[in-house]
């Protein structure tokens, strides 16, 4: 990472004729999509329209074999990998939620904190006190405040989506990747993490969130992506979207 | 201070720390128990690999052992005691050699051990015998340059067997051009070193000579038979010495005998394979190929006629062939019988102080003699391989008339032994340096 | 330095593990001299020397726990840092022996000599201090992990294919050892030691004391793993274990971990090897067998894989094992029994003794203290150790 | 001495050979004489005798020779009666050929050394090199050529003169060349021409028999053989690259016969499986059986005994491997690390009982004649155990890989470690399949087995010596692709071979696996690795 780089882009996230092939499959074709800092996106999609691909790039998993990924006006994340990306500010939510099974959800969220990741200062770490409230709160926000000292392995698939939340909201980044967070909930849930992601939003946090369930959307009420075999399809209101028709052809079949 | 700290401090005294300090009084307890010699029996410590990539060759030696000792109990024992052999398997392990040594020394006091095949095993238990001062019988061929108060070496040492498979070569076959392939390892190395000096020393050009080294267990011989090949065809008539230890030789053998390479162009003489290796191989591509040892199972001798219809009966098997390690083991063993009764005694130092000196028939016609440098005398015979997979001596014409070679402990063709001499009887000493008249060495 | 991640280490069963290891240390090496050899109680020398191997192996165990059972690094190659510690503790022990070996050379080992070798290869000097062979004896196995884990997890080299090149390290370095051009007398490798920082290794005194100092050895090695797995690291080593790339979205540099811990276990298993070395009397290729690496995984696997003292533990109830069933009629059949313990631990007790154990105490302790059952649990991170990579 | 004596019996022979001995009436003397002192005992004598006997021109003296030759020649020392057994076991009396009931019993062989054989062998030469059998009479032309003895230059020239066939011409040819190089008054033109002859056969005996020439010659003559082993050192320099690529393709046939069964079992089905060598050794044991069996009881099958052993080893080590899949591998699906120390334990188990059951040594695994010996294409030898083991490695990979692609439980296979949950709801039986897959791949490691049992050493250890070779090559090509395997072996046999001359075994060796562990940085999957998101699943 070179310090000194001149911003090239007020967007917090700017993707621009980003490719991506695997063995002559094109995942990503073409893809450009542009967040402003504070945005919160949903983005929809079929399946195999390169959603989690496209998160895989963002955070360094999969390289583009051409394009840009500008963050934050001036990093050019296609040469960093998920490390320094995570460093960065970018957190991501699995589609399948990842938790450390075997660890508690008070240690998730300690692991998640957002303090020095080198090996020595790790080694030496002691809970301070501002970092102890800090968990207090997140468990407070996802609501296992009295789990605290369960194993993460032991929770519903409802929680353990809430704990992965959790674990972005103790990571504090700037932006944040949640790919398909209501997966599995009920729809009590599912209004509880919509209500979640947008207090999350206005917290000046810059939002991508991936998903099926077109309730839960409409429910975040923001500017809406569809993407459909690795490129944008349509792009504006939810209605907007629902009512285009190659939107509807793609969902539909045909 | 951390809040966990506290917690971790209240969590009860878990079962397994527990567990963990009664297996270890277990442990400590049951190894106090240590069986006590009882005192009608004299107990024999047999130290051969019975598992492991060395079982291979030392299980035979145990059976011998056994049947040594049953043997000698069936002629009433020694000093009115019966023996008690006490086995012991370390695996082909070095370290546990070591370790089984010191148990039987220690634990089961055995009066004497035999064991051991390759050097490092010898090596690994030195340090126990000399610190407990008890009586190692080594039976295998080895590479010499040693000679200690506790061991004594019933097998070769490499004048008695090496050189003079090479003098063998060198007149009867006019070999003028040499290539010595070994596994590499301390034998081999040290008796082509020895070679090497003593071809030189015969007017060998050095690029005559070839020396080559492969690692154990090699398969792929391809190369180097070649190799060996294109060496030969320069014009001399060539021989190769082979120090190729045990299962690299089949393979070796089975390339040499594909790729055509016949005992009367290129005879191959190997010191490392006996009857025993050669019951792996088919013998017919292989005939005319040599070895040198001590002893043959196809001498035709009374003695050695009674022993292998002795040792079929004991393993209850008439195909199980003898070899040079097993002789060594029966003259090493008669040889301690004999010292004990001249010492009247099992005490170690009585017996090691008696041993020099004794004489033993060994299976071929002769008489063995214990010398004070803790090695023994032999005939050297340079035997053919038959198409059966048994040997068909060679030299010496006559089989009676084989001459005795005493065992050499430094070779006087290494620039550092040959100043060195040892005795044990005289001089007191291992590494007598004839030039500083200093026992421990101080040579080279 | 911060004494806090010392004092966080120790809980109870820590600080029992701890005292087991101090009684033995100091009460049987106490038995062995002060005690007439007619007592009862009196500990004969070849079980001192017998329980220093234990305790060097379960050293060794300590190390492939802490990479295997809290980073999921199953290494079936540290054997060689074991060999490589003892090697250069081997080399010491060879430049004591000075003018006393069976030639008499002031400078070459008795190997040398006889193989012709004019001068001490340059990678020989400096082992006739003790601190420098002192140093290396961290340094050499340190700095190999170092540069064979940089590589590795660099390159994101994970699960069984790790495993399989650790073994081909090993394996590689078994051949050149074997090699007597090598310069560490082949196969026969280095032996006939006489003194160690002037004591003789053979005494019955110098034999008490490298005993006491291997159990110290096991008690700092043991502390060492303790504050590491207790401290957030260890966190975050489970948690590369368990679940690799979320660890690394959450912006920590795994490699470094794992170079870090595979570094520190390697180390201690050069140790291990280095105090193995004077009370076996012996140290030869062999010990890069890729066989004996893996026995030394199935001590961390039978004592319970992901427990500090359940290594240890396995190392010792293994090797006790060996030590009884390679003798007397049972002896042929050690093997089978080996090899039976290999499948029946995988297969019934996957967890290993102390594992087990503590599973089984978990619904009591549960009832108990439910809150600290699990943290406790926890520490030792024994819940479902996850096996895949 | 002996030289000399060599030389005059080799004309005495050459001379008895030109003028058919069938003519030549038996003296009752020197020919008696000559047969009894065959059981004087010593070397010496033995050779000796056989001097005077072809001296004696008697016609029995070739049959007594062959019988020496063959070891079938039988002495008495106290009576000093010499007997030949036939082929067919029938004794007769050596001197006078009449048959004779049965051998005294203190009447033994007559033995033989290199040195006596080889006066035997050039007798014999001098003998056939006029034998109306054609590939009697190579053999003693290019015996003659290794001897290239003075005195039998008539013959060999008269032979040359009569003979027909092109091959035996050549020989004769050659063998004549052989000894003008070393005949000190032959004219220089006719050293030129056998100069040349050794050139055109360009082989290390060629070059041997020029380097060994004697000095005192000619400028021409030097000059010439100065050019002529320049020439054979640049073919041989060419040819031995050759013959290196042949090594190693013939030492990757042995890695890929090795690693093929892994291909599939770890592979294929991500079973990491240790005891993977055992199932070698099992099929290696599984032929020594066979082999046991046909000679106690069958000997005249002996020659098939491989192609016999080879559906019984596929049927006893992929038994025992489906075994070892329903008692253990299947409780460890989907945790490889526990599933390599369970296996790692099997192998010790199976190591162990086969060292019970069939004893610790080595066991005898013979040759069938058709793997036995070598041709000869230019000047590299090629040995028929190598050549027959490559293509049966080519010809196992070609029909495993037909059988993946074409039967149903290839397809079966794939499916389910593509996709086991989808494979299990479509109705196919997942854990048989397991089963089959394991097993088949322990089939073929037996396959391997009755392979190697022809190379190597048929002892509890043999497996122990391929498993990491077998897994380095697994890994190096790339898991879960058989072609990748093929490549894999065959890249490491050929840059084994080519480091071998001049790194020396051992650090040829430590120089591959090196280089693989560099290799796995690069490309952590190996050289053809499935790329795209369900790999990392």
């Amino acid at each position: 990472m070179s310090l000194i780089e001149t911003r090239t882009t007020s967007a917090m996230l700017y993707l621009d004729g980003v490719h991506v092939s695997f063995d002559g499959f094109h995942a990503i074709n073409n893809l450009s999509l542009t967040l402003e800092p504070g945005e919160m996106r949903a983005i929809i999609g079929p399946n195999g329209a390169g959603k989690t691909t496209m998160m895989d790039i963002i955070t360094g998993k999969t390289k583009p074999d051409k394009g840009e990924v500008v963050f934050d006006g001036s990093v050019d994340l296609t040469k960093l990998d998920e490390t320094e990306i995570a460093t960065l500010g970018i957190g991501r939510k699995f589609q399948k939620p990842t938790v450390f099974e075997s660890q508690t959800i008070e240690d998730n969220l300690l692991l998640a904190l957002n303090v020095d990741h080198r090996v020595r200062g790790t080694l030496f770490w002691r809970r301070s006190e501002p970092e102890s409230k800090r968990i207090d709160r997140v468990l407070e926000i996802i609501k296992l405040g009295d789990a605290r000292d369960r194993l993460a392995g032991n929770l519903s698939h409802g929680q353990k989506q809430w704990l992965e939340i959790g674990m972005l909201l103790a990571q504090d980044p700037k932006l944040l990747l949640v790919d398909e967070p209501v997966a599995g909930m009920t729809d009590v849930e599912t209004q509880q993490t919509a209500e979640l992601l947008k207090e999350i939003n206005s917290h000046d946090k810059t939002v991508v969130v991936v998903e099926h369930d077109m309730t839960f959307v409409r429910e975040l009420g923001v500017k809406v992506t569809c993407l459909h075999e690795g490129t944008v399809l349509a792009e504006g209101t939810i209605d907007d979207v629902s009512a285009n028709e190659r939107v509807v052809e793609v969902y539909l079949g045909r | 201070m951390h809040i966990k700290q506290k917690r971790d401090a209240g969590t009860p005294i878990s079962r397994r720390r527990w567990l963990a300090a009664a297996a270890g009084l277990v442990l400590g307890l049951s190894a106090f128990g240590s069986a006590k010699a009882a005192d009608d029996t004299i107990k024999v410590g047999i130290l051969h690999s019975l598992s492991g990539t060395m079982a291979i060759s030392e299980t035979t030696l145990k059976d011998v052992m056994l049947m040594l000792i049953d043997e000698q109990n069936k002629k009433g024992g020694v000093l009115g005691k019966k023996l008690e052999a006490v086995v012991v398997d370390p695996a082909s392990n070095w370290p546990l050699f070591a370790e089984k040594a010191r148990e039987l020394i220690t634990k089961d006091k055995v009066s004497v051990v035999f064991g051991c095949w390759t050097s490092v095993s010898r090596k690994s238990v030195l340090p126990v015998f000399k610190e407990l001062d008890s009586i190692l019988f080594y039976p295998v061929q080895y590479e010499g340059e040693e000679s200690e108060r506790n061991v004594f070496y019933t097998g070769a040492a490499p004048n008695q067997q090496a050189i003079p498979a090479v003098d063998y070569l060198m007149k009867e076959e006019k070999v003028k051009r040499w290539v010595l392939e070994g596994t590499d390892y301390v034998y081999p190395r040290t008796t082509n070193k020895i070679l090497e000096a003593y071809l030189k020393s015969k007017g060998v050009a050095p690029e005559d000579i070839m020396v080559n080294y492969t690692p154990f267990g090699f398969s792929d011989w391809q190369t180097e038979v070649s190799k060996i090949k294109t060496f030969g065809s320069a014009g001399k008539k060539t021989a190769v010495v082979s120090t190729i230890n045990g299962d690299a030789n089949v393979p070796f053998y089975k390339e040499l005998g594909n790729q055509g390479i016949k005992a009367t162009d290129i005879p191959v003489v190997a010191f490392s394979v006996g009857e025993e290796e050669l019951a792996g191989i088919d013998t017919k591509p292989l005939v005319g190929h040599l070895a040198a040892w001590n002893y043959f199972e196809s001498i035709n001798t009374p003695e050695n006629k009674a022993f292998i219809k002795e040792w079929h009966a004991f393993t209850k098997n008439p195909k199980r062939t003898t070899n040079d390690p097993m002789e060594a083991h029966y003259i090493g063993f008669n040889m301690w019988v004999k010292a004990v009764e001249k010492a009247k005694s099992f005490d170690p130092d009585k017996v090691i102080e008696a041993l020099p000196g004794i004489k033993q028939a060994n299976l071929t016609g002769g008489v063995s003699e214990m010398l004070p440098n803790h090695h023994i005398t032999k005939p050297v015979f340079i035997g053919e391989i038959q198409a059966d997979g048994q040997f068909n001596v060679v030299s010496p014409d006559d089989v009676k008339k084989a001459k005795l070679v005493p065992g050499d402990a430094w070779s006087d063709y290494l620039p550092g032994s040959k100043d060195l001499e040892a005795d044990w009887v005289k001089l007191k000493c291992g590494n007598y340096n004839t030039v500083t008249k200093k026992c421990g060495g101080q040579g080279s | 330095m911060t004494p806090h991640i010392l004092t966080r280490s120790l809980n109870r069963g820590a600080l029992i593990f701890l005292l087991v290891v101090a009684a033995a240390g100091i009460l049987l090496p106490l038995s062995n001299l002060l005690l007439p050899e007619s007592s009862a109680l009196h500990v004969p020398t070849y079980l001192i020397s017998l329980f220093g191997k234990y305790v060097c192996y379960a050293i060794l165990a300590l190390s492939i726990d802490l990479i295997w059972g809290y980073c999921g690094i199953l290494s079936l190659g540290h054997g060689a840092f074991f060999a490589l510690g003892g090697y250069a503790m081997g080399m010491y022990l060879m430049r004591q022996i000075g003018s006393r070996g069976v030639y008499g050379n002031p400078i070459l080992p008795d190997f040398m000599v006889f193989l012709n070798y004019k001068a001490l290869p340059w990678y020989w000097y400096g082992f006739d201090h003790f601190w420098f062979a002192a140093l290396m004896v961290l340094l050499v196995p340190g700095l190999l992990a170092f540069c064979f884990g940089w590589l590795a997890f660099r390159s994101r080299v994970t699960g069984v294919y790790l495993s399989i090149i650790t073994q081909a390290m090993t394996y590689a370095l078994l051949l050149a050892f074997f090699r007597n051009d090598f310069g560490f007398g082949g196969n026969n490798g280095l032996t006939d030691f006489k003194d160690i920082l002037g004591f003789n290794v053979q005494a019955e005194g110098t034999r008490a004391a490298l005993f006491m100092l291997s159990c110290l050895a096991l008690a700092i090695g043991f502390l060492i793993c303790r504050s590491v797995v207790t401290s957030k690291l260890g966190k975050v080593l489970i948690a590369i274990r368990d679940a690799e790339s979320r660890t690394r979205f959450l912006g920590y540099r795994v490699e470094s971990y794992k170079l870090f811990v595979f570094t520190l276990s390697a180390c201690m298993a050069g140790v291990a090897g280095a105090l193995y070395v004077p009370q076996v009397g012996i140290i030869n290729p062999g010990e890069f067998a890729p066989g004996n690496s893996i026995e030394a995984v199935i001590w961390v696997a039978v004592g319970g894989r992901g427990t500090l003292i359940g290594a240890a533990l396995g190392a010792i109830v293994v090797n006790y094992a060996k030590t009884v069933f390679t003798s007397g009629p049972l002896a042929p059949y050690w093997l089978f029994m080996l090899g039976a313990m290999f499948v029946l631990v995988t297969l019934l007790l996957p967890k290993g003794i102390v594992g087990t154990v503590n599973a089984w105490l978990e619904p009591w302790k549960a009832k108990r203290l439910s809150r600290n059952a699990e943290s406790a649990a926890r520490e030792d991170g024994v819940i479902k150790p996850n096996m895949a990579e | 001495m002996p030289l000399i004596r060599l030389s005059r019996l080799l004309f005495a022979a050459a001379v008895l050979a030109l003028a058919g001995f069938a003519s030549l009436p038996a003296h009752a003397g020197p020919f008696e004489d000559a047969v009894a002192q065959f059981a004087e005992g010593s070397f010496a004598d033995s050779e000796e005798a056989v001097g005077k006997l072809i001296a004696s021109g008697n016609p029995r003296a070739a049959q007594i020779i062959t019988a020496l030759q063959d070891q079938r020649l039988y002495a008495d020392s106290d009576t000093k009666l010499v007997f030949i057994k036939g082929a067919d076991g029938k004794i007769t009396s050596a001197a006078t050929g009449e048959a004779v009931a049965d051998l005294p019993d203190n009447a033994s062989k007559v033995k033989l050394n290199n040195k006596l054989r080889r006066t035997v062998e050039a007798a014999m030469a001098g003998l056939t090199l006029l034998s109306p059998d054609l590939d009697k009479r190579i053999q003693a032309a290019q015996q003659v050529f290794k001897s290239h003895e003075e005195a039998m230059l008539p013959t060999v020239e008269a032979a040359l003169k009569a003979e027909k066939n092109a091959a035996a011409k050549q020989a004769f040819a050659e063998a004549r060349a052989a000894i003008l190089l070393f005949k000190a008054d032959a004219p220089d033109p006719d050293k030129l021409d056998a100069i040349a002859v050794m050139k055109a056969r360009g082989d290390q005996e060629a070059l041997a028999l020029l380097t060994a020439m004697p000095a005192q010659q000619s400028a021409a003559v030097n000059s010439a053989i100065a050019g002529a082993k320049a020439s054979i050192d640049r073919s041989l320099a060419m040819w031995s690259m050759v013959q290196n690529g042949w090594y190693g393709l013939s030492l990757g046939s042995v890695l890929l016969l090795a690693a093929i069964g892994l291909a599939i079992t770890f592979g294929v089905m991500g079973v990491i499986n240790m005891a993977h060598g055992e199932m070698v050794m099992l099929g290696a044991y599984t032929t020594f059986v066979v082999q046991e069996t046909i000679r106690t009881r069958y000997p005249a099958l002996f020659d098939y005994s491989l192609l016999i052993a080879v559906p019984l080893a596929f049927l006893v080590a992929g038994a025992i491997g489906v075994l070892i899949e329903r008692t253990v591998i299947r409780f460890l699906y989907g945790r490889p690390l526990e599933t390599l120390l369970a296996t790692w334990g099997i192998s010790l188990l199976l190591q162990q009982a086969v060292r019970t059951i069939f004893g610790a040594n080595n066991r005898e695994v013979g040759n069938p004649s058709w793997m036995s010996g070598a041709f000869d294409i230019g000047q590299i030898t090629i040995t028929y155990n190598r050549l027959w083991i490559l293509c049966f490695t080519l010809a196992v990979f070609a029909i495993l890989l037909a059988m993946l692609r074409y039967t149903a439980l290839g397809l079966e296979m794939r499916a389910v470690t593509q996709n086991r949950r989808m494979a299990a709801s479509m109705g196919i039986a997942t854990s048989r399949v397991d089963a089959l897959t394991f097993g088949l791949g322990s089939g073929i490691a037996g396959i391997a087995g009755v392979a190697l049992s022809q190379i190597d050493n048929v002892s509890p250890n043999l497996g122990q010596s391929y498993i990491i070779d077998s897994f380095m090559v697994v890994v190096f090509g790339g898991v879960g692709n058989l072609w990748g395997t093929l490549v894999g072996a065959f890249s490491l046999g050929i840059a084994n071979k080519f480091l071998e001359p001049f790194a020396g075994a051992v650090l040829g060796k430590i120089a591959i696996l090196v280089l693989i562990i560099l290799f796995i940085q690069k490309r952590p999957r190996g050289l053809f690795a499935l790329k795209g998101r369900a790999v990392e699943a």
